[in-house]
Order: C-alpha cells, then structure tokens, then sequence
C-alpha cells in the first residue's frame, strides 16, 4: 500500500468518526507503527493548513478531529438557521424517550417495549451522542446497558435527569406487565 | 387441532414457501421456470402446481398461511369460471368480448415483476451506497456550532414525553386479530356448515364453499374448516380430471 | 472576497453540515448566485475526486455532502462502533420500491400490490427512516399515508426521486383496479 493510499485512509478515519481518534486506533486499524501514522498525519494537517481550506485537522484530547476554519465561522453559523428536514425521526424519538425514562436499559428490552428491531435508532443515537454505552447487565450474555448523555440534557434544556416530566402510571410492574403482554 | 389463538406461538413458518415473499411470488416462478406465457397462463396446470407446494404449509402462521390459501382459492374459482359454457350472446346485444377470467391475475402478476425488478436495482444501490460513510454528528468542545447543527433543534421535550406516552398507549394490551379468522365465521362453525351441506347433497364442488362468503377473512376460516375436515378424516377431496373443480365428499361415501 | 475564500467557506458548510446542503441554501448564506456557487462546488468535487483522498463530496438528496471514499470502507467500518445496517430484508425493498414509486400510498394499496400483508415491512421502514407518514387519504377510514425521506435519497444514493428507473405502463388505473378488487 502507498503512502498516498494510506493517507486517503487517515483521512477517511478521522472524518468519519464521531470522537477524535487516537494515534493508538489509527495505527492498530492501518497495521503501522503509530510513528509512521503521526508522520502521515502531520502531513495531512500541514495540507490542510497549506491550502486555504475551509476545514482542518486538529488535534483534540488525545485524539484527531476535522473541524471547520474558524475564519469560516460566521457563514457556518448562518447555517443554524436554514430549516433542517427531520432532524431526529420518529422512530429515534420513541426509542430515546424509552431510554431517557428506563436507564440503564439493554438493546432487548427497548425492543421488547416498542416490538421492533431498534438497531439504526440506536445507531443515530450514539452516532448524535445523545445516548451513551454504560457497562453490561449482569444477565446471561452480559448485554450492553444504555443511558443518557450530558448532551441529551443540554439538548433537551434539562439540569438534570430528575427534571423530565413524571409519568406516574409508569411503574417497574406495569412495564412488566407490559412486556409479557407485547408479544 | 387448528387453534385459532395460537398466534403466541411465534409462528415459525418455515416451509419451503419460505423462499417465496408470498403467493405472487410463487406463482411467479412457477410460471417463469415452466416458460409459460404470462398472458396465457395454463390456470389448471398452474393451480395444481400451486397447490403442490401448498401441501406443506404448517398452519402455525394463519396469516401468513393466509395469503397462499386465499391465492388457491382465487386460481380455482378462474379455473370454474373459464370452464362455464360462454353465455350465447343476445342477437339484439353488442357482441362483447367476455372478459378472460385470468385477466385480473395477470395484471397483478406483470405488476408484482416490475416491483421485483426494481428491487434489484435499488439491491444494488443499497450495496454501493453501504459503502460510503457520513460524517458522524458527535459533540466536540471545538466545534459547537457544527455540533448545533446536527440536532435540528426542532425535537422538544415536549416531542420526548408525547413520544413516551404514545409507546405507553399502544402498549395497552389487545390482541389484534387481524388476519385471524373471521370472528363471525369461526373454523368450528364452518366445519359444522360443510358437513351438514354434505349431509344433504353427499358431495359438492369446493369452490361453492366459498360462494356468498363476504370476506378474504371468511374465506381463509372456509378453507382451514376444510383442510381440518380432512385432517380428521371427516371428508375427502379430489378432482375428477385435470379441468375439473374439486369435489368435497364425506370420508365413508368415498369408495372410488 | 476571492474564490479560495468563497471555495474555503463553501467547503465549511457542506461539513459542518450533517444533511445535505442544498444549492440554494449555499447561494442564500454567501449571497451569490445559485450559478456562480455552483461552478465553485464543481471545481471543489473535482479537487477531492482528482486528489485520491479518502473523502469526497457528493451530490446526493439535491444536496451536497461530504462522505468517505468508497474505497477506504473496509478501514472505515472497522472504526465504527456501530456495525453497519444490515441490508434490508426482501419484503422490506420491494415495499419500499412500491412506496417509492406510487408515494403517497396506504398500506391496503400496498398489500394489494404485494399481495401480502406488509405492516413488519412498513415498521422496519419507518424505523430506519426511509419512509414516513405523510398525513391520511381522504377517503373511508381514513387510512395513512406513507412517502420516502431524504434518508431513502442519501440510502441509495439518489440524487431526487426522478432517479429512479423508468417504468413505463404502471399506470395509476391499474393500481385502483386492483385495490377495488382486493377485498
């Protein structure tokens, strides 16, 4: 593989991920030294730099993250304001409220309450950073546990978890009941 | 015995018709793997064909089992039509061409290839479009105003709870009996029908089973009485010739 | 301001932006026209495409996004916590082509096409975003109506809708023929 090839990868990984990667995943993915990564990165910033773009590398907490220029910052915040075409679909919606009421819940049990596969919600969830992956359940096939972020409460306007609306009705008996009836 | 409430038990409906997305498909492929002309379909060879792959359903799955018996009942009731005599048209009348009962068949099968068809190409789409990744939306402390953008900002709190308290009502239990057989015609009173019909007259044509029954659900509760009636061995079915509608007797009548 | 610049800010928008920007949008925020933004996108699809680099921008969705170099994703999907979807099922496409082609439709249209019952189908759709309800018919009972999204445009790659293959004789009277003949 050449070097331009494995840049093309770098520049693809950085991109694509929803958290600044660290040199350590870059190499392990690429099978390289991270010393070689680093030249390869450092490479890819200087370009960046070099060329009068309107996005960058940067690095961030031990990681690697694109953003945009801060010279482009006042047209990017104009953006803000177009109309944005469904920004959380219904079906993400359902399965981060059930998340926001019963956390920590696992993949099985939010399928059981809505009796559909939850997998791309999930997946748009984590990917917005509104929900998180918070241990394993002490379960047979130790599932993964979700819960809210900090994000979901900025984005909701909440201090706290404590401050969503009750829901009374909602006890650990009926959504038993619940579940046992769903299918 | 076919229960009708047994939909708890997960149907698992695994036959060979699994490999059809229903009896559209099927009949499809029959079709298509004996080089028959779609708009000249040989309904007798094609019924029987049909049926044959039929016999191995496993009544688990009503609803799913539904839908091919409701396509049986279809291919046989073309197949009477297209056996009775063409009405002599009245001299006075404008000769109009009677209508090919295989017609409506037809359509809804060039239909159903199209859908297929298209299908694939957007497969391959979906194949090449998995191959590009978005940027993922994460939160970054350097790029707030990306971040921002990413939610919208048009999903309230308000939306969140809305969206709880509809999941806690659809939740409510009920048990949908959609696809399930008819409730004004249950299988054990349909039974109880065709035995006294056959009682009275010893045998009769299937097709005249389902005449005067009102819906696709009544007619699927008619067929399943019947394939219980065999079952139990309470009455035979068989088919005089290749043209022939299928005759319903009593099981101790049938000494053929 | 120069073209690097006006090129530099364009290149942030369509980042910073997780749907696809739209033509429009881009001319509205620079206050240019829709034409010149247009040449500017161009030369700026061009660069990525002529530069093998592991992102590009696409015109997808009657937007302009930036995505991953198809040829990276083996490396790309080895990052991602989230697997990629699985591919859809056969009765989930061919209703989706169904919904696709004849939308608005209600599920009975559908199932009258299918020849099957398609509520599993229409749940998975709705979950992963590419259809969604769009008002009710006038008609008795008053039954849904369901149309594709911009996710079913960004999914398969499409452009608009317009894309689609050409089908000739699938006619709108049909389509009524067979509902009026279904039950």
């Amino acid at each position: 593989m050449n070097l331009t090839k494995v840049k093309a990868i770098i520049e693809a990984l950085v991109f694509a991920s929803s958290v600044p990667v660290s040199l350590k995943d870059l190499a392990e993915i690429l099978q390289l030294h991270e010393h070689t990564v680093k030249q390869l990165i450092y490479d890819l910033i200087a370009e960046y730099k070099d060329g009068q773009r309107g996005i960058r590398i940067k690095e961030i907490a031990g990681g690697y993250q694109f953003v945009t220029d801060a010279e482009c910052a006042d047209y990017v915040e104009k953006l803000k304001k177009v109309p944005r075409p469904n920004p959380l679909s219904q079906a993400a919606l359902e399965t981060l409220a059930i998340i926001a009421y019963k956390q920590p819940i696992t993949r099985a049990e939010i399928e059981a309450l809505r009796g559909v596969r939850v997998e791309s919600s999930l997946a748009t969830l984590l990917e917005r950073d509104l929900i998180q992956e918070a241990g394993r359940k002490d379960t047979p096939g130790r599932p993964i546990l979700y819960t809210t972020t900090t994000r979901f409460l900025e984005y909701f306007g909440l201090n706290t978890l404590d401050a969503l609306p009750k829901i009374e009705e909602w006890t650990d008996e009926t959504l038993l009941d619940l579940v046992m009836n769903s299918d | 015995m076919i229960s009708t409430t047994d939909h708890s038990d997960h149907g698992t409906y695994r036959i060979k018709l699994d490999n059809f997305e229903g009896p559209l498909d099927l009949l499809l492929h029959l079709i298509e793997k004996a080089e028959l002309d779609i708009y000249n379909i040989p309904i007798a060879r094609i019924t029987d064909e049909f049926l044959e792959y039929l016999k191995d359903i496993e009544l688990l799955d009503l609803q799913a089992a539904g839908e091919f018996l409701v396509m049986a009942a279809t291919l046989m009731q073309i197949k009477v039509r297209m056996l009775l005599p063409k009405p002599v048209p009245d001299e006075d009348e404008l000769l109009e061409e009677e209508e090919d009962p295989r017609l409506e068949l037809v359509e809804r099968l060039l239909e159903y290839r199209k859908i297929k068809e298209v299908s694939k190409t957007l497969r391959s789409w979906e194949e090449e479009g998995s191959r590009y990744f978005r940027r993922s939306g994460g939160y970054f402390p350097d790029q707030e105003v990306a971040a921002a953008l990413d939610m919208g900002g048009e999903v309230t709190l308000w939306d969140l709870v809305q969206a709880f308290k509809n999941l806690l009502e659809s939740l409510t239990p009920t048990l949908e009996l959609e696809g399930m057989p008819d409730e004004q015609y249950s299988i054990s009173d349909l039974m109880r029908e065709i035995e006294e019909k056959l009682s009275r007259k010893h045998e009769f044509f299937f097709s005249s089973v389902f005449t005067g029954l009102p819906s696709r659900k009544a007619i699927v509760t008619a067929f399943l009485a019947l394939l219980e009636l065999i079952r139990l061995k309470r009455v035979k079915v068989f088919q005089n010739g290749e043209f022939a509608d299928i005759e319903i007797t009593k099981w101790e009548d049938n000494k053929r």
